[in-house]
């Protein structure tokens, strides 16, 4: 029996996370030794008390991507130490007490793009942030942005703005810089659902002309956008939400003793990092699911 | 008389918004004395006890108690024992009547309040002015007179030194009342201040000792009521000669227009009830508090629900579930408590006047102009004392509102008319022109009325045939000769004459 | 004691005014016509949302699900066009078939708070949790996508150089305006709100009123998905409409609407609007750095109410 | 008769025992002890800040802050003790200080309503927003660490088998009603909410009682929020709490406190909390659906609270 623990769907990259997660539970729906319990969480208490439930319910591997790390560590440890296999998705804990962890690597998804948007500009010119809903995955991102624009001096972060995960604000948010600002040369957003607000904003105010746009994560739209050649956006960065399948499939095979393929060692590994993969027009296919929400 | 008074105000004036509503008025009051203090609605009088007893703060003027100059508010009026009852019923309706009793006075134990001692306590006032009300009701549940007495006991249970009553017996019955002077003469024998605003005259000539009255904001008489007659303060209240008050009583025809048929409520409040109301009669109920009076009368409105029983309307048999469709019968009701149920307060005032009648007067556009007509209309023929037609309802004083409700009902102008206290709170002039009104109606045979009312005067003047309730059902029914002050309080008491003499 | 009057009187208006000036001081692009055309255009969302809350409120009545509702109407109508295909005619049809279905649901709600005498925070929290569950369960948790190019070019079509949103939002008020202020109904509605005894007492039919204010209510949130879904070609199932119950609701208690009912404007609401537009527009415009963006938005509201009050504290 | 007067009076409590049966029937591991405790423990948090909405709503108030207040007195706790080190006394005294501290808040938001007569609706939006921003800026968005055990070991703590937030939850419940119900306050606040006026006629101090009612407020978040803060070691600064003013109102209003003040029992909170948890919790054990589950709850909400006005429709 596993449960699965994750954030509720509020925006597209955790909508994303749900159905994988539910993809990969289909896939066992016919191995009858297997029990999935999925649960969506708005809030970090909320994720601990069903967490509570699912070890009262009785679990033998948790697969967990916790809403917060420091709250949801002490639950966590709970889980480990009463021998509950526990894997731990993106968002580490504070503790070492865990069987595996996998995880996106946000440093490198916002130094990418950072680095991607300072060399298209050559150097020189006027850019625009928008971020997503303040939280320590977000601090992160910004930062490991800011310091891959460190050695260009000639480049200027014009604003700095929230867009809440979320293509309305960020159309809106946009929209205002643009009236604000005649002269945008790059817009980097948080994710690829913000990234299709702004590109609205962009066409509405007929601007959408020799900018620079990065967003990340590989959102659908975007990768069709990328794939059929649009000159608008060029480049994306990868933190898969299918993450949570993997994620699922190691607390399987670790549940029925497999051991991953390739691997010398029995067992799972311990830390597993993704790396982030820049998708262009060569191999974005590769990427492109048109079933997933995301 | 050197003794000093215990409250005085010395050139009170009072300013609403621009209307000057208190004109320098100078009042005393002395220990030990009942003060009966009328007015025309509007004239003030309200105003200026809630100034007396520090619920407002007066523009100009002293007020002096124990012969110092005292700055009042609510605390500090409840620290010198000045407590007031206010016309308009406030009390906190979720509440038991208990806990409404002592609101603001608990008596406690070390951290808690002894909910015993209250009971207790409460349970000996409710016995001392001998009316039937259980401590332990949600006030919520109470008929309008009960709440009064519940607001009389209120002030009963404070330790007070001066007790300003506004108009607390208007919605009592002649029994009610009399219990209530009973105590308020032992309040006076023990030397407390009673000061106490009536528009019954009857009952001013009755327990005053001095007289106060004020007309347009201005006092124009202290002094003792020495043997004044009610026609002589009318007058002096209006300022002018004041003719016979009730109208000739009128005939009815042997036409039904009501009938009700073996009624129930469906909580059992109201039983058997069968009753007929004849074209262009004007029909008393009279009754104590809580005979059950306006149950009836909600009952057949459609407001209660009715387990069994009949109602037809010119004869035919007539199904009625709500206010809507008594109104489509032709049949309006005059609630009793016109703050609950008769008014929206917050409305400009022409807006209340056309509240029932805006099918009649728009499609779907309201009419304005149209609406302001009609309130003029009736702030002349009722005399109602407003700044203008956008005064807002809560800005005006008691009588006045009770007439805006009056206006509300004529302006429907249904065949059956059923008034619960329709004057309630109403001076005796703008009386005089109510029931005028309602004469010449049933005269001319437009409507026919059913008036619940506990002013006996009122119903006896007014009445050619009562029907007395009691507990929630018909004791009995008066015609012509007998419609009487002691035949009526005896039939709503329940005692027979000859029972009563036979005591004696 | 004057100028006081008029403070109060028009307390909101002022303290829009105000907060125009410094916006227009600190950053002169705020009050490029541009940016005055995107503020309108960005509330006309939120604004006749919160019209058809100043009618439930004024009637005595809450409605927390108008942001759940919105984005179930908002992929009612994207699919309803994507099935029909994308002609001029069928865009019509879905726009008065979501309209129509969310006059329904609006039913609905007040059908269970005026007959069933549920509380309204109770039924519309439910219908929140039930729409938002419906809208998430349908798309999967992803996102709705227009397939009509007509659908998606009312959104951002503009007349005479104004968005249509706006338009649509404006003309939205003066007819809101006029249904409250000069019909019967509107009148029906202050008085259910201010002593629903007393309007029963006078014959109104308080319970059919009642469901029509969440029928408006449910009209205002399908035409807002309407646009925002036009607009954006699509209607996320998880985020869309999050958090418009609050931002409604505060445009009309700003404006003066009272939550108890019986009391409100829908110039007090536009303004209201306004107000909230014209706050999150300034705090991108002065680029307000992120964590203290709340800190100022709270203390504008809260001083923008406070002078309304100006004469009650006489 | 008989049988709907028992329903309409202990409405929700029937409502409760359905529930349970149900999901017991369902699941069995949902009656299991541990179950049942783990419920009792989850709800507290949620349960003492509604306890604390209960005072302020019958006052007739709202207060929409205390998810971002919670936030700040768990931070405010943590900061504390990580300042004044591991010790048994310091642990005491960052406790004393945060529930003054929130007292002090509570106080403000009731003066600002009391005095500054702005609707609570906007003065606690706004200090929703100021609180937020507050948290975020001080841990730049992220996370304030408890870097004492001893304070983390509270929120952990069991006596007899309970843990700890559960006792003082219960204990709290107990207190409060004994406040509500036995003392001058209690009965003051139901008159203050009921009818301001008569309140003013009974010389009752309308201002100061309902100061004190968000000095409750204050209070039960401050406890909640050291409570969950010790449990988890740590307060998010952008996530913990959010959301959380919506469910104290919704356990108060389930459990028949009313929106426009008067009218409440703790006992009902206390009951409305519990709802709310076994519907939680009962989700999880059923393992229903994960976008099915906001249909679930909502009609369970609603139904719950229909139950109990059975009585009225007669
Ligand atoms: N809050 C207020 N705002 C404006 N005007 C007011 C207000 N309260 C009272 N008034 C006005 O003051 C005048 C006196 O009112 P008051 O209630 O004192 O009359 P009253 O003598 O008690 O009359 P009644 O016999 O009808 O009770 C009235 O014209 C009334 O409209
Ligand atoms: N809503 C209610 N719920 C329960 N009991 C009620 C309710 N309203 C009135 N009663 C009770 O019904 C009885 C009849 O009240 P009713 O108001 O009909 O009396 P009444 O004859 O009009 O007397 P009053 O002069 O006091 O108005 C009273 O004993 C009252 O306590
Ligand atoms: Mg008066
Ligand atoms: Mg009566």
């Amino acid at each position: 029996r596993i449960g699965v623990a994750i954030p509720a769907a509020d925006h597209g990259w955790t909508g994303g996370m749900v159905w994988w997660a539910q993809y990969a539970i289909k896939q066992y729906a016919k191995d009858s030794t297997l029990e999935f319990t999925l649960v969506t969480a708005r809030e970090p208490s909320e994720q601990v008390a069903q967490v509570q439930t699912l070890l009262a319910k009785g679990i033998d591997a948790l697969v967990i991507n916790p809403y917060e790390s420091a709250p949801l560590t002490p639950i966590c440890v709970e889980a480990f130490r009463k021998g509950v296999y526990t894997v731990i998705v993106d968002r580490g804990i504070e503790s070492e007490e865990y069987n595996t962890y996998i995880a996106g690597d946000n440093y490198m998804y916002g130094y990418l793009a950072g680095k991607y948007i300072a060399e298209k500009l050559k150097g020189k010119g006027n850019i625009v942030i928008i971020e997503g809903i303040p939280s320590t995955i977000n601090t992160e991102r910004v930062q490991a942005f800011k310091d891959a624009l460190k050695p260009y001096p000639n480049i200027k972060i014009l604003a700095q703005q929230p867009g809440n995960w979320s293509r309305e604000t960020a159309f809106q948010v946009m929209q205002t810089l643009l009236t604000k600002f005649p002269q945008i040369d790059a817009v980097w957003t948080g994710d690829d659902d913000m990234l299709q607000g702004v590109i609205l904003a962009l066409q509405q105010a007929k601007r959408d002309k020799n900018i620079v746009l990065v967003g990340g994560a590989g959102q659908k739209e975007i990768l069709k956008m990328i794939m059929d050649g649009n000159p608008l956006v060029q480049i994306d960065f990868t933190y898969p939400p299918n993450m949570i399948s993997t994620a699922i499939n190691l607390a399987v095979m670790q549940l029925k003793g497999q051991n991953l393929n390739g691997f010398y060692q029995k067992g799972m590994p311990r830390k597993i990092i993704l790396s982030t993969e820049t998708i262009t027009k060569e191999n974005a296919k590769d990427y492109y699911f048109p079933d997933s929400v995301f | 008389m050197a003794e000093m008074p215990v409250l005085q105000g010395k050139g009170i004036s009072m300013k609403f918004g621009e209307a000057l509503v208190l004109d320098s008025v100078d009042v005393a009051f002395h220990p030990g004395k009942v003060y009966g203090v009328v007015g025309e609605n509007g004239a003030g009088k309200s105003t200026l006890m809630r100034i007396l007893s520090g619920f407002l703060q007066p523009i100009s003027g002293e007020i002096y108690v124990d012969g110092k100059q005292t700055v009042l508010n609510p605390y500090k009026a409840k620290e010198l024992g000045i407590v007031l009852v206010p016309q308009e019923l406030n009390l906190v309706e979720p509440l038991r009547v208990y806990e409404n009793i002592f609101l603001g006075d608990e008596p406690t134990g070390r951290f808690l309040i002894d909910k015993k001692k209250m009971i207790q306590e409460a349970s000996e006032i409710i016995k001392n002015l001998d009316v039937d009300i259980d401590p332990m009701e949600l006030v919520e549940r109470l008929s309008t007179g009960k709440k009064q007495m519940v607001e009389i006991m209120k002030a009963l249970s404070r330790s007070v030194e001066i007790l300003i009553m506004d108009e607390p017996t208007a919605s009592l019955s002649e029994d009610e009342t009399q219990k209530l002077f009973e105590t308020v003469k032992k309040l006076k024998t023990s030397g407390i201040t009673v000061i106490f605003v009536s528009h019954r005259l009857k009952e001013i000539v009755q327990i005053a000792d001095e007289l106060v009255v004020l007309r347009d904001g201005k006092k124009v008489y202290q002094g003792a009521l020495s043997d004044f007659s009610e026609t002589q303060i009318a007058e002096m209240m209006v300022g002018r000669k004041m003719d016979e008050i009730y109208p000739e009583k009128v005939g009815w025809e042997e036409k039904n227009v009501l009938e009700v048929r073996d009624l129930n409520s469906a909580d059992g409040k109201i039983r058997d009830v069968s009753f007929t109301l004849k074209n262009g009669e004007v029909l008393g109920f009279y009754g104590l508090v809580g005979a059950g009076r306006t149950e009836l009368m909600q009952t057949i409105i459609g407001v209660r629900k009715l387990s069994s029983g009949e109602i037809f309307v010119d004869g035919k048999p007539a199904i009625i579930r709500s206010v809507k469709e008594a109104m489509k019968n032709g049949i309006v009701y005059l609630p009793e408590e016109r703050k609950l149920a008769g008014l929206i307060l917050n409305f400009e005032v022409f807006k209340n006047t056309s509240l029932m009648t805006l099918d009649k007067i728009s499609k779907i556009v309201t009419k304005p102009k149209v609406e302001v007509e009609r309130f003029e209309f009736y702030r002349k023929s009722f005399d109602i004392r407003v700044r203008g037609p956008y005064q807002i309802t809560h800005t005006l004083s008691g009588g006045n509102q009770q007439k805006l409700v009056l206006s509300k009902l004529v302006e429907t102008g249904a065949k059956i008319f059923i008034m619960d206290e329709p004057t309630r709170g109403v001076d005796i002039n703008s009386r005089y022109q109510i029931y005028k009104i309602i004469s010449e109606l049933a005269s001319k045979k437009m409507a026919s009325f059913i008036v619940v009312s506990s002013d006996l005067p009122e119903i006896i003047g007014l009445c050619n045939r009562v029907i007395v309730m009691r507990n929630g059902t018909i004791v009995g029914e008066a015609v012509g000769e007998e419609v009487e002050e002691t035949n009526l309080i005896y039939m709503a008491l329940g005692v027979s004459e000859s029972q009563e003499k036979f005591k004696e | 004691m004057h100028l006081r009057d008029v403070i109060s009187k028009y307390g909101i208006l002022f303290a829009l005014i105000v907060l125009i000036l410094v916006a227009g001081i600190l950053s002169p692009a705020f009050l490029k016509i541009q940016n005055i055309i995107n503020i309108f255009w960005q509330i006309s969302y939120i604004g006749i949302i919160a019209i058809g809350m100043t009618f439930i409120m004024i009637g005595g009545g809450i409605d927390l699900s108008v942001g759940s509702f919105m984005a179930l109407m908002g992929a009612l109508a994207i699919q309803t066009v994507n099935a029909l295909g994308d002609t001029v005619g069928s865009v019509i049809l879905s726009i008065l078939i979501t309209i129509a279905v969310g006059a329904l649901l609006g039913a609905g709600s007040g059908f269970l708070v005026a007959k069933g005498r549920i509380p309204p925070f109770v039924v519309t929290l439910g219908a929140m949790a039930i729409y938002r569950s419906l809208v998430l369960n349908f798309a999967n948790g992803g996102v709705y996508m227009s397939r009509s190019t007509k659908y998606s070019s009312i959104g951002m079509m503009r007349i005479l150089e104004l968005p249509v949103p706006m338009i649509v939002f404006l003309i939205y008020v003066i007819i809101a305006s006029i249904i409250l202020e000069r019909t019967k109904f509107g009148r029906y509605v202050y008085a259910i709100g201010a002593n629903e005894t007393a309007a029963l007492y006078s014959a109104i039919n308080v319970d059919k009123i009642r469901i029509a204010t969440y029928v408006i209510g449910g009209i205002s949130v399908s035409i807002s998905a309407i646009l925002i879904s036009s607009m954006m070609g699509s209607v996320s199932s998880s985020s869309t409409g999050n958090g418009f119950e609050l931002d409604a609701i505060a445009a009309a208690v700003i404006g003066g609407t009272s939550l108890s009912g019986g009391k409100g404007k829908i110039v007090g609401t536009f303004l209201g609007a306004l107000v909230l537009g014209v706050i999150n527009n300034m705090l991108v415009m002065l680029n307000v750095a992120v964590y203290l963006q709340g800190l100022v938005k709270g203390l504008i509201i809260i001083s923008a109410v406070f002078l309304q009050n100006v004469r009650r504290s006489e």
